[in-house]
């Protein structure tokens, strides 16, 4: 245990956290704007330019607040439940690669540096089982403030977490077979390589049903429009956060967008071949700079969602999930694997 | 070839007992009697090619056709496998000969029988039992054939399953023939504890019974060699099979009886085929046989005792199949008698022609019965000589045939027996001499009966018009019902109207057999005769029949008395064949004489009711095992003890479980408690046993 | 260092295993029970089995106590029913079995061989999918056909029966 | 290095909380915890032993194990669902017809 690798992983557990944290807080700003604009209407611009500090203005307001707890609510779970839910959403990127290796020299010492936060070999699984962590602060919000919306959102949430983590897992089976591998680096290293060096092999490319399944199953899985029955404002006032106030519900919310975050890189990785883009080979520091670009491209099609499509209604919901993501799933997965004998 | 002999029978069986209840009596007539017309030209062509066939160095010729091993544990094998040699080929000639013409007669016999394709369904089964017993190759399938021809035996008697004494009937014959069964079988165990085999033929790596037989030194003449567990022992136990088969002394008493059946199975199953398995059985076991005079002995008294008893029974008998059935035992009793002499030969060849003959004899008797209208009693008929001419001339044939008249196939065959009875080298000191005088005396006692027979029959006055039917009740009637609307001419019977000659299909059958059984002597005449009075030239063919079975039939002898000399001695033979044949005539004669005058003379009443042999048997057998069944099995053994414990046992388990279920309170967690706590104990016990390692 | 990893695991562990059965609501004991799956993937981890941790926690963190909590609030149980209980004789039954059972099982594995394999250590997914595809792949076939079954059976069992007076 | 038998004792010690537990508690839902409880026991147990012993087959059992789990659960909490509906409670203890 040397202190340059200490040191190298404070650093970097510090960039991340702070990008993160700063993308979040201008997520949320992104989304106000992009939705005034789909709406025909200006945003928040009048908090600095742009209306560029008002994440900002938000969080001093959060703070700010009172806090209510609910005096028939469960002490322990309703305090409980915000940070359940922010742990997971937050853990998860600390597996996810976002960029080869860099070589920084600095006074003299040179050293490799990889893009991500630790390294897994079974690094796709430790995501998906962080993300499946995710729905019990929902669930113990919804349960916890004793409230029948709020038990209601959690009910919805757990069963809808159930059914699209099926649907999810089967869609990225395919992404598996092709690459042979757990690791997300790895499945990315796969997606470098091209047909006659022009075309590159990403999978979004080879199975766009497996992509178009995830993509679906990831917005459900993070409660997004059309998927958002869990906090549907108009059925369940709030959903499971009703009761929560101030900065609880400032966490869930960060949690909601670090959730977000997390599929659209997801997303990345598995389907969009990462950070590979034109260069990437010669320069290595261009990876994160595609990497982010294509998990913005992800988060802007989210609002982009939110902005145009209504919400399910839970059956159809349900029916959706159970009577034909799954079972197109199972098909692509056989596909894929038929494919991939034909291939290798 | 063989198989074809066999199968084809059990073939018509099958379809006809599937489909048979669809199908017209036409078509069922021409099932049952193609079948058996395949099996008999199979059976023609099987015996053709066993002539042409070279004899081996033992001078046997044979044709086998082995199936497949039927049970092989350890040294015992019991191959599914037939066997044409000299003896079955002669036997299957005739059973399966005589049993088409007695199928082509049934076929108008029963005409009108409801459910005419059970009759055949069986009859064809009997056939397929019948010639699997006479070409086994074994003894394991000898039996098998021998048990199905009972079970044939006891559908068919039982065939009119709606009248008592036809069931009793049925049943009798069964459970005697059990008896009988029941000997032949631990025989047969004997044989294989003895030689290891129950093969009738060497084959490869197992030698045949008769084979090691025929090494064994001959037993002494003593009633202690009959419990001595050796070949006496093993013949005696075959000889009460046959007894029970054949009807012999004591078990002949379902017999008679079986004339409750339909006069075609009378004819087929009762006088020609099935009850002479039990000769064919002792001739072809002769080896062992001839190594046991005891046996022997045993053999000749009580065929000659059966002989004369039947004989004497069978002429007080007004009912004219019981005639005939008696007049069948007594000539198997002169078969046995023959065996007993050591003289299988003869005794075989009286079974030929006793089949003709005596086949005839029931047909003819058929014939007349449906002329009468099923009506059985002799003392309704009489004169029907200008009716029935045809049937009336064929079984006068056969009636002098098996009275013994000369150059006649019976004369042959019977006087043949009697020399050799009175020549005998097996039995001891005079008893051949006294069994021969007990031969003639029946010989004229049959001439007599048949002649009775004849003559209440056929001639006299014509009793049958105002003869009225059912009084004769206790037995042997056919079903009216579909006769009477067939013959609507008289619907009560013989009231107005004449009787009037069978049909083709049944006289066509007589024809035949009355030439065979007029003929079919020649093929076996006696040394002493063919020496004296035909060119020897002829010998060859006078004499083939014993030629022919020469290499499977030993005679055994025994050294002690004059008999080698006397056998020798073709005058004596010439003397006792003018002889027998003397009191042959004069009894036909006298039998003629005595009751052309008053043919319904009483008889005494002893013999009319048998000697009551049944009612000795009712009284001394039956009862008392009725009442030890009742009283002592069944109100005791199996109410008391088997019934008792078993309810007990119920009790016992129905307390438990109500005790048990205390164990039981619905507490699903106390299950799981009990689960635990189970493991607990368990896990502790592996301790336990670890610890003390 | 590994030694006292495995201690505060084992230690919340044990926490957590007790308050399963001590909880009075359910849903505590569930979340509890959650807790001890996740110590247990972690001890998992440091026994190599990295891809059976992330299992772990997917299958029984992720779906299964997500099923249970959901009929958990589907039922909408907030406490075990107040009535008294009638059976108090099973704790009285219970804890000196399972002392008695505890021991025995130490016991048991203090006989196991202290054993000391110098090869590297396995576990990774490859190994795992190996094994599964070639040795075990008759009984990995019978699960899934397992699992059909178990969808159907909770299919038919849970429908309600106006369903079936339904159709 | 922490020793093979603090594993198993570890696993011998949830094994028999689950185990009293089971009995226990008159939840069904809690019953059913338990149940898993000592099934992951069990799997500790396996996991142990086959890393300690680089022998994968444990790892597989405990796979298998967990699929089985999975199946039990679904098929368990839907006769819990089904119980539920027919008679208003989950006490084990009211669920007695067996009773004499």
């Amino acid at each position: 245990m040397d202190i340059a690798l200490l040191i190298e992983w404070s650093v970097k557990i510090g960039i991340v956290f702070f990008i993160l944290m700063t993308a979040l807080a201008y997520i949320v700003l992104l989304e106000r704007r992009l939705l005034g604009f789909i709406q025909m209407r200006l945003g928040p611009n009048r908090v600095g330019p742009f209306g560029l500090l008002q994440p900002l203005a938000d969080g001093i307001k959060f703070f700010f607040k009172e806090e209510i707890i609910p005096h028939e609510a469960d002490r322990a779970l309703y305090i409980l439940a915000p940070m359940v839910a922010l742990i997971p959403a937050l853990t998860t990127v600390a597996v996810i690669p976002f960029g080869e290796s860099v070589t920084v020299s600095l006074w003299g010492y040179t050293r490799e540096i990889g893009l991500y936060i630790t390294k897994v070999d079974v690094s796709l699984l430790v995501v998906f089982a962080l993300t499946s962590m995710g729905i019990y602060g929902i669930v113990l919000a919804g349960w916890s403030s004793n409230n029948k919306y709020s038990l209601m959102g959690g009910l919805r949430s757990s069963a809808q977490m159930i059914s699209y983590e099926l649907a999810m897992s089967l869609a990225v089976v395919g992404v598996v077979v092709f690459s042979g591998s757990l690791d997300l680096t790895q499945i990315v290293k796969e997606q470098m390589n091209t047909w006659g060096g022009i075309i590159p092999k990403w999978n979004i490319l080879t199975q766009p049903i497996g992509f178009l399944l995830f993509l679906i199953a990831a917005i459900a899985e993070t409660n997004r429009v059309p998927f958002d029955l869990p906090e549907a404002e108009t059925e369940l006032v709030a959903g499971f956060h009703t009761e929560y106030s101030s900065m609880k519900f400032a966490i869930f919310f960060i949690a909601e967008y670090a959730n977000m975050v997390t599929a659209s890189s997801m997303a990345t990785l598995l389907f969009l071949g990462g950070w590979h883009g034109p260069f990437v080979k010669e320069l290595p520091l261009l990876g994160p700079i595609y990497f982010t670009l294509k998990v913005l491209f992800f988060l802007v099609l989210y609002i982009w969602l939110r902005g145009t499509l209504p919400r399910f209604r839970y059956d159809q919901l349900m029916k959706f999930g159970w009577k034909f993501m799954i079972p197109v799933a199972i098909a692509n997965v056989v596909l894929v694997a038929g494919l991939a004998l034909l291939l290798f | 070839m063989l198989r074809v002999i066999v199968f084809a029978p059990l073939l018509g069986a099958i379809i006809l007992g599937l489909f048979g209840k669809r199908l017209s009596e036409r078509i069922i007539a021409l099932i049952a009697c193609s079948s058996i017309a395949v099996s008999t030209i199979a059976a023609f062509a099987a015996f053709a090619k066993l002539l042409a066939q070279q004899p081996d160095s033992a001078g046997v010729r044979r044709i086998s056709d082995t199936l497949f091993t039927w049970i092989q544990v350890g040294a015992f094998r019991a191959d599914f496998a037939f066997m044409l040699d000299p003896l079955s080929g002669v036997m299957i000639l005739f059973v399966t000969g005589v049993g088409l013409l007695i199928h082509i007669f049934a076929t108008a016999y029963m005409s009108g029988e409801d459910s005419y394709y059970r009759f055949f369904t069986y009859l064809n089964l009997f056939m397929f039992m019948m010639i699997t017993l006479v070409l086994a190759d074994n003894y394991l399938m000898m039996f098998v054939g021998w048990e199905g021809v009972g079970l044939c035996s006891y559908l068919l008697i039982g065939y009119y399953f709606l009248r008592d004494y036809a069931n009793d009937a049925a049943k009798k014959a069964f459970i005697v023939n059990r008896i009988g069964d029941f000997g032949f079988a631990l025989g047969v165990m004997l044989i294989f504890y003895h030689f290891n085999t129950i093969s009738f033929i060497d084959k490869t790596g197992i030698a045949s019974v008769f084979t090691l037989a025929a090494n064994k030194p001959i037993e002494d003449l003593a009633s202690t060699a009959l419990f001595a567990g050796g070949l006496t022992t093993i013949a005696i136990l075959l000889f009460i099979g046959a007894t029970g088969k054949s009807a012999q002394i004591p078990l002949y008493v379902w017999l008679p009886d079986a004339m409750a059946g339909p006069t075609p199975v009378s004819a087929l199953i009762h006088a020609a085929t099935m009850v002479t398995a039990g000769v064919y059985m002792i001739v072809r076991s002769n080896m062992i046989f001839g190594k046991a005079p005891m046996a022997l002995t045993i053999v000749a008294v009580v065929g000659a005792l059966t002989a004369f008893f039947a004989a004497t029974i069978g002429i007080a008998q007004w009912n004219i199949k019981k005639v005939l059935a008696y007049s069948t035992v007594s000539q198997l009793g002169y078969m046995f008698l023959a065996c007993g002499a050591g003289a299988f030969g003869p005794a075989f060849f009286h079974v030929v022609t006793h089949a003709f003959f005596k086949a005839l004899l029931f047909l003819g008797s058929g014939s007349v019965i449906h002329a009468m209208h099923h009506n059985e009693d002799m003392r309704t008929m009489g004169g029907l000589s200008k009716y029935l001419k045809i049937t009336f001339a064929t079984m006068g044939a056969g009636t002098l045939a098996i009275a013994g008249f000369p150059l006649l196939s019976g004369f042959f065959s019977k006087d043949e027996i009697l020399w050799k009875v009175r020549s005998s080298t097996v039995l001891p000191g005079s008893l051949g001499t006294i069994l021969w005088l007990l031969g003639l005396l029946t010989a004229a006692i049959t001439a007599i009966y048949m002649t009775r027979m004849m003559v209440i029959t056929f001639f006299g006055e014509e009793r049958f018009r105002n003869a009225h039917h059912d009084d004769h009740g206790h037995s042997g009637h056919d079903d009216h019902k579909a006769h009477d609307d067939k013959h609507g001419h008289d619907s009560h019977g013989g009231h107005g109207g004449n009787p009037h000659e069978s049909p083709l299909a049944m006289t066509i059958p007589l024809i035949v057999l009355a030439i065979l059984s007029v003929v079919g002597g020649f093929m076996g005449v006696p040394e002493g005769l063919a020496e004296k009075f035909l060119p020897h030239s002829l010998h060859h063919y006078t004499h083939s029949f014993y030629a022919f079975l020469q290499p499977v039939i030993s005679v055994p002898v025994i050294a002690g008395n004059g008999g080698e000399a006397l056998a020798k001695d073709h005058g004596a033979e010439l003397v006792s064949t003018i002889l027998s044949s003397i009191v042959a005539l004069v009894a036909i004669g006298i039998g003629y004489l005595v009751f052309r005058g008053k043919p319904l003379m009483q008889m005494p009443a002893f013999l009319e009711n048998k000697y009551f042999i049944d009612e000795i048997y009712d009284a001394v057998i039956v009862n008392p095992l009725k009442a030890i069944s009742t009283t002592g099995l069944w109100k005791f053994v199996d109410v008391v003890i088997i019934d008792g414990s078993v309810n007990g046992l119920a009790k016992l388990v129905n307390l438990t479980g109500s005790g048990l279920r205390y164990l039981q309170p619905g507490i699903t967690r106390l299950y799981a408690a009990f689960i635990f706590g189970g493991a607990v104990f368990v896990i502790g016990w592996f301790f336990y046993v670890v610890v003390n390692r | 260092m590994e030694q006292a990893f495995f201690l505060v695991l084992a230690v919340l562990s044990v926490g957590a295993a007790l308050s399963v059965v001590i909880q009075r609501s359910p849903l505590y004991s569930a979340f509890s029970l959650i807790g001890l799956f996740a110590c247990l993937a972690a001890l998992y981890v440091s026994l190599q089995a990295q891809f059976l941790g992330a299992i772990q926690i997917i299958v029984y963190a992720g779906a299964i106590m997500v099923l249970f909590i959901f009929v958990i609030m589907l039922l909408n149980i907030r406490k075990d029913a107040q009535v008294l209980d009638k059976h108090r004789y099973l704790w009285v039954l219970g804890v000196p079995f399972g002392l008695v059972l505890a021991i025995e099982v130490l016991y048991t594995l203090s006989k196991v061989a202290k054993v000391s394999i110098d090869k590297p250590a396995i576990g990774d997914s490859q190994s795992i999918g190996y094994g599964l595809y070639t040795t075990y792949l008759m009984p990995f076939e019978l699960t899934s056909i397992l699992i059909l079954l178990a969808i159907v059976g909770s299919v038919i069992l849970a429908r309600r029966d106006d369903e079936k007076e339904e159709n | 290095m922490v020793p093979l038998s603090w594993y198993l004792a570890l696993s011998a010690v949830l094994f028999t909380i689950g185990a009293v537990g089971v009995f226990v508690k008159r939840n069904v839902i809690s019953i059913f915890m338990c149940i898993e409880l000592m099934l992951n026991a069990v799997n500790l147990t396996l996991i142990a032993f086959s890393s300690y012993y680089r022998e994968i087959s444990g790892q597989l059992f405990v796979f298998i194990v967990m699929t089985v789990a999975a199946a039990e659960a679904g098929v368990g909490l839907a006769l819990v669902i089904a119980v539920f509906r027919n008679r208003q409670s989950l006490d084990a203890d009211d669920a007695n017809l067996l009773k004499l």
